[in-house]
């Protein structure tokens, strides 16, 4: 298929390059700027006492505004390309594994809310709460009690596009005070709590729709 | 703004404003259409007339418009420019009366006008252009302006004349936009000058600037079609003949050599090209030009190619006259640029007539066409009587300003060449002349389309262009010394470049 | 060598291997579960990078939707290839 | 599910159950309650419209019964994995074999086909609707057969409920 | 409303979000009126800029290193100015060449928010990090639109498309991994005046893996062969779109970080990149000039145009000419490639044909649409007085003062053979029609947006200083 | 004690390792999912252990979570994409 | 050397691998997975590299949350993609000849 | 004595752990890998996190550990039936050889 020269030398090419990369990272001084110390020093007006969701919703928060929007934009892409008119009906499923789905899934919905809490104070948050979320969403699909999508209604659009305009609004309302995302410190953990409960149902909804809308059950067994 | 500045945009905008409104007309409109071309051509007229009146005057008529730091647009009316704006201006309006008769009929003139118009509009840029930028963005305007018109018919044939019109001019063009960004790039923007501008540079870019004239000579040069540049023109013939009226009398080839003169005169200086010893090779480059020429158009059978060949000879005329040192030299070529004109056009309208009432194309079949148009061929005999030398006519004056220049300058080469021009014009129009006088007409003409009517031997709208053209080929001849003459006003200018020194 | 290094040198030469494996075998299904493993090891160095908050992630992201998304896709793109065989 | 014949009963037990693991999940914080009744709440919604209550008793005594035998018999079966791995012979003798569940459809055979996933040597394979069970046994020399029944009487203890069918 | 910075972002994607709950296929009169109040936005920075030079919005009130600035300067200013003005006329084109309801409509309006807010935000970041978000907003918008229509070779296209946007962003996030790892730091503004060309070798290599990136995300010779399946196969609206604007992001984002922050590594590549400007021009051109497929032709001619803007690279001086170039060749050509994007899909659309053959004769049937054409053709040819004839006049009057003659051969070939190749079109519309070739009325609407697109890019050329006196307030 | 958890873990991925070469080996498909739930089931392991050697008990949330979705690739293989195809 | 520098290192040729991967690789389930792998690898050297000291660093760590969410985005999409073109054509690679 | 049951707990998980994984590797089919992977598995890391759970600092949180066990078996009672399930239904017949292949 490919010339076994012309493989040889990409796989040469690839090394060498590797081989730089890394020496060139073990050559590296200490960086100049040290961005730990700063959050450290910020982090009691970020509203949070988790490093990591403080910049990844506050210091930081508008690249994860971008960031949900990325997603739903792969949403998008796949329900233009993927969902079909009308969704099969869920086939029959085993019910075995569906015992196993009723009992997880509860759990999961759980799991995700604690996840949720937990990002305030320790890791965790609306993207791990959202893909928990999620993937109860799909345990339920492949086991036959959660129908696949087809073009989404209105309140499916709504939740899907709820935590993302939810976030825009906050955004927005800030902006109108000043700057973007900039939280009185007063209000931050609150806005932060509400903009991520919004960002774990649609994210859930996002990530399950990225599944459901796709799969199609001429992939199941016999 | 200024009422001077209004004017000179009013002489832009009286082609291009019915242009534009031609373009967005409905094909069916033709009472419209025909009023609003006649509106614009002879506003032109008006505005062209005051404006010679204000610059004998020595009003001052500019715009300037800047388009980038260090790049003007400038248009203005100095003596040179309106010689050429004149002369478009009343040869389009007789263009414009031949176009709406020649077309009556024919599909897609709302299209065929609108361009005619934008066409127009370029060449009044060109003629007006105030610096070398101006004078490139009308000069690539006009290319683009005339595409649609020589591949008008829309048949294979003309496609293809239309793609070799192209690639000379484009090609033309791209070397005219590297010497002329060359030279902004040396001096900056600079606005043409009486006796040019670049002597200031001083010897040490001679090299530079020798160079720099060389890929100014060839974009002009296409559209001049200056050998071995001239391909292009016996293909366009293709073209309608309003179409070739305005490619060879009014617009293109004059717009090349119109660049040459503004190219000598006021940006290098013509004493400064001299200098550079740019001029004797440019009229040696005319000479073959002209010789060239003439010798190919004898064994033309097509009339309009004949033609054709006989305006890359004659062209060259001009920029000869421009390559002769010496203010009666200069005379001869300015005022060439003018006689060329209204006689070439001339002949293109009565080639039409020939073609469009009798479907004749060719010199053999031109048997006796004297008896069945004796005033198409009366006009056609005074132009090609014009174009040989012939006293009397506008011909005679250019030429003998033009020996007398040759003369003066000391290069009696070109004298020889001028001659030898001649007895080849008069070779290849006798023929035509005799055919068209003497010999029988055939009894069934090749395709006869429109019958003859008492006196009037075609549509008169047809005939009427002509034959004012020719009548002004002998005025021009016969009121040379009056005050308005083109000879006049071609010797005013030369006497500004030489700075008086006229004799 | 201490046991930590050991661990971090051990886990990065699964990671490498893994993914080797993966892109170098020429069938889609066993990419797509060596992928999987290749998630569940990601998910260890993360952990070993004092990195719950992606350890988290790639956790639930890797074995709840990836794996799915890919094995369904596998037999989606399977299925037709054997019904024409 | 309307809010009307909302079973409060199983919902505040589930609910309490959820809240319990709450707590453990938040490593006993109190400040969490907030967010912890949301997601009991969610929870115990979610599961009552995916697994619709049913009134069953389950004695506390039953349970630690079952639970106790079903951790004995995992370490059995672990062991026995365990060494027929490292065994220089492994001295399998696989089979599958069928059986006839006694227990009612529902929660108790759907226990009762996890569970013996985890007892020695045997594997559920295939649960049928009308209660036949196809088991994958590691050694068909084994006495498995029996071992199933007894965590089949476990499991009938457990819900309350009779065995019946053919045994 | 406080700041026109923020609300630039935060506009569009409110009109998208709102599109996508309205539902498939709605929000076109929704997303119109919000483009005019973005075209007012951009005017209103632009004037600001002009007032008052560069300026910054810290997002969050943190300001870098610690969050993230948002950071306008003269530059940033035109971009925004010409998205809004290209994305306006396209808004409207787009209603009604999809009143018809094809599938590719469903989401076509939330996508091109998206897009919008995504191009937007890109041309405003002033933080790597920030800036890699941006790219994929923008990369997955696009692929989204190419893949919307959902026939095989779209979704083909789209795949290409997609393979090649997500690997030149991963590419370039290695770079800006690096670059933290070597500078703790991924603000612009504090990264500049740390990078010298004594930098590590880690800093070079993530250079080069970012420039490597978004070339490929600018489709540069020879990483463009993803883009004329993609920008030819989608609808014309979407191809309008991308060929205009979406190439021209990432081309933005090489220029500027070589500006800002690596100038001193970025004058060693400047030569190659030239080169591989030429070599598009060449070849994107050649390949025009073989097509028949008159969409793919005008494809192909951006894969040529971008040629140019790789040109500037080499010529960057102080004197700011070659800027100038490659900034009024950005703009002109992305109001001309709209144009003719937005030409092109009307005549598709009235013959029923996609092959240069199946013009024939339409200069008689639609000659304002074909003079669309012409004058975006007018453009890419770089004739006087289009926007494109001053860049080319910048472009060869930069290469001449520096000396490097062989630049002013490359452009001007490249303006010779975009003559060629548009005027294979225009050829072929002035041809007599087949007296049988079916004909199909096309909204009026279409025809002049197209127009008004194209006079735009040819007035761009009368009016060069406005733009360059915008370009250098910020710098 | 810290070690010793570390150790624990670091024969638990030795055994990863191992079973990589399962995963290799075949030479059934559903041989190689095994490989893969047997990740998930050791990975558990070892974020707990993790956890405890790290001192960051938040990589226990991590295994949870890992516990509880490791199913979903198991029952997306067997249902979706297991179709028993000549080898694999 | 650290466990940061080693995962930074391993990140490095995951990359490497995974570009070459993307070229030389075909069919385009395979792709995406080399794709993935390459991401991967991007993502361990930001964070590795950030904390080849030790310390934990934060905002390596939320980049990197946010890239994660977008690579399943991302890959989410492609395979859509893939599954349309195979329901379609039956092909599950770009054939080199399908433009123009 | 609480370390001291708790690194004994470690290692006997990881004693099942590793028997796991030989079963794996050794184990001729399809099956009765699964049986090694539900049980073995499973029962080492029920000791492991028992082991962990001794030394927990709080009682929730042992709990916590404690409460993955269930889960992971649950799911992987699930996942091995569904597995043997589907071998079942597509006719793969249980390993029948007498010695080791």
């Amino acid at each position: 298929m490919i010339p076994l020269l012309k493989r040889a030398a990409v796989i040469l090419a690839a090394a060498s390059f590797a081989g730089a990369l890394v020496f060139a990272m073990l050559d590296l001084p200490a960086p100049g700027v040290h961005l730990p110390a700063a959050v450290e020093a910020n982090m009691a007006a970020s509203g949070v006492a988790h490093p990591v969701t403080a910049v990844l919703l506050n210091f930081r928060g508008y690249d994860t505004l971008l960031e949900v929007g990325v997603l739903l934009l792969a949403l998008l892409g796949v329900l233009a390309v993927g969902a079909r008119a009308t969704p099969p009906a869920p086939a029959p499923g085993e019910p075995v594994k569906r015992m196993f789905a009723r009992l997880a899934a509860p759990l999961m919905v759980l799991v995700a809310v604690y996840l949720l809490w937990a990002g305030a104070i320790q890791p965790g948050g609306a993207f791990q709460a959202g893909a928990v979320l999620g993937a109860a969403a799909v345990l339920l699909h492949l086991t036959g009690i959660l129908p696949g999508w087809g073009a989404p209604g209105l309140r499916l659009r709504a939740g899907l596009a709820a935590g993302f305009l939810i976030f825009l609004v906050v955004a927005g309302a800030l902006l109108a005070q000043g700057a973007v995302l900039a939280y009185p410190p007063a209000q931050a953990g609150r806005l932060i709590l509400l903009i991520e409960a919004g960002l774990t149902v649609s994210l859930g909804l996002i990530l399950a729709g990225l599944f459901l809308a796709l799969s199609r059950d001429s992939g199941d067994e016999a | 703004m200024a009422l001077n500045e209004a004017l000179i945009l009013a002489i832009l905008a009286s082609s291009l404003v019915p242009g534009l409104i031609i373009f967005v007309l409905a094909e069916s409109r033709i009472r419209l259409r025909t009023t609003l071309n006649l509106f614009g051509a002879v506003a032109k007229l008006i505005l062209v007339g005051v404006l010679l009146a204000g610059v004998s005057a020595g009003e001052i008529y500019g715009f300037r418009h800047t388009v980038l730091p260090g790049l003007d647009l400038v248009v203005k009316a100095d003596a040179l420019a309106l010689l050429f704006a004149t002369l478009s201006a009343v040869l389009w309006l007789f263009t414009t009366l031949y176009a709406i008769g020649y077309l009556e009929g024919s599909p897609h003139r709302s299209r065929f006008f609108g361009f005619f118009s934008l066409c127009v509009t370029a060449t009044m840029g060109i003629a007006m252009a105030g610096n070398l930028f101006t004078f490139f963005v009308f000069y690539e305007l006009l290319t683009l302006a005339t595409y649609p018109l020589v591949v008008h018919r829309g048949t294979p044939q003309a496609m293809r004349g239309g793609t070799v019109y192209l690639a000379y001019t484009l090609g033309g063009g791209a070397l005219l936009l590297t010497g002329i960004v060359w030279l902004h790039g040396l001096t900056g923007s600079v606005d043409f000058a009486h006796g040019g501008y670049l002597s200031a540079l001083g010897p040490d870019y001679g090299g530079q600037l020798q160079f720099v004239f060389l890929l100014l000579i060839a974009g002009v040069g296409v559209k001049a079609a200056l050998v071995p540049l001239h391909g292009w023109l016996p293909q366009a013939m293709v073209a309608p003949a309003p179409v070739s009226a305005l490619l060879h009398a009014v617009a293109v080839v004059k717009a090349g050599a119109f660049g040459v003169e503004r190219i000598v005169y006021e940006v290098y200086g013509v004493e400064f090209a001299q200098s550079l010893d740019l001029l004797t090779p440019l009229a040696a480059v005319a000479a073959v030009t002209i010789v060239w020429g003439s010798f190919r158009a004898l064994f033309q059978n097509d009339l309009k190619k004949r033609l054709a060949y006989s305006t890359v000879s004659q062209v060259s005329y001009i920029v000869l006259g421009t390559a002769l040192f010496g203010p009666v030299g200069t005379v001869g070529g300015l005022v060439h640029l003018v006689h060329q004109g209204i006689m070439k056009i001339t002949l293109f309208f009565c080639a039409g007539n020939y073609a469009e009432t009798l479907g004749v194309h060719k010199v053999s079949e031109l048997d006796g066409a004297g008896r069945r148009m004796p005033l198409t061929t009366l006009a056609f005999s005074i132009a090609a009587l014009g174009m040989m030398g012939a006293p009397l006519t506008a011909g005679a004056v250019s030429k003998a300003w033009l020996l007398d220049g040759a003369a003066e300058a000391g290069m009696h080469w070109a004298g020889w060449v001028l001659w030898t021009s001649s007895v080849l014009n008069a070779a290849y129009f006798l023929p035509i002349l005799w055919r068209a006088w003497a010999r029988p007409a055939p009894a069934v003409w090749p395709e006869e389309r429109v019958p003859a009517r008492g006196r009037i031997e075609t549509l008169w709208l047809l005939l009427l262009p002509p034959l004012a053209t020719a009548i002004m080929t002998i005025a021009a001849a016969v009121f040379a010394d009056s005050a308005w003459s083109p000879l006049a006003w071609a010797r005013l200018i030369a006497a500004r470049e030489y700075s008086g020194a006229m004799p | 060598m201490s046991t930590s290094l050991a661990f971090d040198l051990l886990l990065a030469a699964a990671l490498l291997w893994s993914a080797w494996r993966t892109l170098a075998t020429p069938d889609i299904f066993r990419a797509a579960i060596l992928f999987i493993v290749f998630g569940l090891l990601l998910t260890l160095a993360w952990a070993r990078l004092a990195a719950p908050d992606i350890a988290l992630a790639e956790a639930a992201i890797g074995a709840g939707l990836t794996g799915a998304l890919l094995l369904d896709a596998v037999g989606a793109l399977r299925a037709r290839r054997d019904s024409a065989l | 599910m309307t809010i009307r014949n909302l079973p409060l009963g199983a919902f505040l037990v589930r609910g309490l159950a959820f809240a319990l693991l709450w707590w453990v999940l938040a490593d006993g914080r109190t400040d969490a309650w907030g967010l912890g009744a949301v997601g009991a709440v969610a929870a115990a919604a979610a599961s009552l419209r995916l697994l619709p209550p049913v009134r069953r008793r389950i004695g506390i005594a039953a349970l630690v019964r079952f639970l106790a035998f079903f951790l004995w018999n995992s370490l059995r079966g672990g062991l026995q994995v365990a060494v027929m791995a490292l065994r220089r012979r492994p001295g399998l003798r696989p089979a599958i074999l069928e059986i006839s569940l006694a227990l009612p459809p529902g929660a108790p055979r759907l226990l009762l086909v996890n569970a013996i996933t985890l007892m020695p040597g045997s594997l559920g394979a295939r649960l049928s609707d009308d209660g036949r069970l196809r088991v994958h046994v590691l050694d068909a020399r084994l006495p498995v057969a029996a071992e199933l029944r007894a965590l089949e009487v476990h499991i009938a203890r457990l819900f309350g409920v009779a065995r019946g069918g053919a045994s | 409303m406080t700041d026109p910075i923020a609300w630039l972002i935060l506009l569009p994607l409110f009109w998208a979000t709102a599109a996508f709950l309205l539902g498939p296929g709605r929000g076109a009169r929704l997303a119109i009126a919000a483009l005019l109040a973005q075209c007012g936005l951009a005017l209103q920075l632009a004037a600001d800029v002009i007032d008052g030079g560069a300026r910054t919005h810290a997002v969050g009130g943190w300001g870098a290193p610690l969050g993230i600035d948002l950071a306008v300067g003269g530059l940033s200013a035109l971009m925004l100015v010409l998205t809004q003005a290209i994305a306006l006329p396209l808004a409207v084109y787009a209603r009604a060449y999809f009143a018809d309801g094809a599938p590719a409509v469903r989401y076509f309006w939330t996508l091109t928010g998206f897009l919008l807010a995504g191009l937007n935000a890109l041309f405003l970041a002033a933080d790597l990090f920030n800036l890699y978000v941006t790219l994929e907003l923008v990369g997955l918008a696009a692929v989204g639109l190419v893949a919307a229509g959902g026939s095989a070779r779209q979704v083909a296209a789209a795949l290409r498309y997609l393979f090649a946007a997500l690997v030149g962003s991963v590419m370039y996030l290695l770079g800006v991994a690096l670059i933290y790892g070597a500078h703790g730091t991924v603000s612009l503004q504090t990264l500049a005046p740390l990078v010298d060309a004594r930098a590590p070798a880690a800093v070079w290599i993530a250079c080069g893996l970012m420039l490597a990136g978004l070339m490929l995300k600018t489709a540069i010779f020879p990483f463009h062969y993803w883009l004329p399946p993609a920008h030819g196969g989608a609808p014309a609206p979407v191809s309008a779109l991308l060929s205009a604007l979406v190439v021209k992001a990432s081309f933005y984002l090489i220029l500027r970080l070589s500006l800002e922050v690596f100038a001193p590594l970025a004058a060693t590549a400047a030569t190659a990149l030239g080169l591989l400007g030429a070599a598009a021009i060449a070849w994107g051109s050649w390949q025009a000039l073989r097509t028949v497929h008159i969409k793919m032709l005008v494809a192909w001619s951006t894969v040529a145009q971008l040629g140019y803007l790789f040109l500037v690279f080499p010529l960057l001086a102080p004197d700011g000419l070659a800027l100038q170039a490659g900034v009024m060749q950005a703009i002109a050509h992305g109001l001309a490639k709209a144009a003719m994007f937005a030409a092109v899909g009307v005549l598709m659309l009235a013959t029923g044909r996609d092959t240069l053959e199946g013009l024939a004769g339409v200069a008689g049937r639609m000659p304002l649409t074909l003079f669309a054409f012409g004058l975006a053709g007018v453009t890419l040819m770089g004739l006087p007085p289009s926007g494109g004839f001053l860049a080319k006049w910048l472009l060869i009057e930069a290469a001449l003062t520096h000396g490097q003659w062989g630049w002013v051969a490359v452009v001007i070939a490249g303006g010779l053979l975009a003559a060629a190749y548009v005027f294979r079109v225009l050829r072929q519309a002035f041809l007599l029609a087949p007296a049988d070739s079916p004909f199909h009325p096309v909204p009026r609407s279409m025809e002049w947006t197209a127009f008004v697109l194209a006079t735009a890019s040819m007035l761009l050329g009368l009016q060069g200083v406005e733009l360059m006196s915008l370009l250098a307030a910020g710098s | 004690m810290t070690g010793l958890e570390l150790s624990v873990a670091l024969f638990l991925l030795a055994n990863l390792v191992a079973a990589l070469i399962a995963a290799e080996r075949g030479p059934t498909a559903a041989d190689r999912m095994l490989t893969a739930l047997l990740f998930g089931s050791t990975g558990v392991g070892v974020l707990v252990l993790l956890a405890a050697a790290m001192r960051l008990p938040s990589l226990v949330d991590v295994a949870l979570t890992l516990a509880l979705l490791a199913a979903i690739a198991g029952i997306a293989f067997a249902r979706r994409a297991w179709r028993g195809i000549s080898g694999d | 050397m650290s466990g940061g520098m080693i995962f930074a290192g391993a990140g490095a040729v995951l990359f490497t691998m995974g570009l070459v991967g993307v070229v030389l690789i075909g069919p385009l389930l395979r792709r995406i997975l080399a794709f993935n792998v390459m991401g991967s690898g991007a993502f361990l050297v930001l964070v590795g590299l950030a904390q080849r000291d030790g310390g934990a660093d934060p905002v390596p760590q939320a980049m990197v949350l946010t890239g994660i969410v977008v690579a399943v985005a991302s890959t989410a999409l492609a395979l859509a993609l893939a599954r349309r073109l195979h329901r379609l054509t039956g092909r599950t690679t770009l054939s080199a000849t399908d433009d123009d | 004595m609480i370390e001291f049951a708790s690194a004994a707990l470690l290692f006997i998980g990881a004693f099942f752990y590793f028997a796991g994984t030989v079963g794996l590797l050794r184990f001729p089919d399809i099956y009765t890998r699964l049986h090694a992977l539900a049980k073995a598995d499973n029962l080492g890391l029920g000791f492991v996190l028992a082991g962990l759970a001794l030394r927990a600092e709080t009682l929730a949180a042992a709990l916590k550990l404690l409460l993955i066990w269930p889960l992971a078996l649950a799911a992987s009672a699930a996942v091995t039936y569904a597995i043997a399930q589907r071998a079942e239904t597509l006719g793969i017949a249980p390993w029948r050889g007498e010695e080791e292949p």
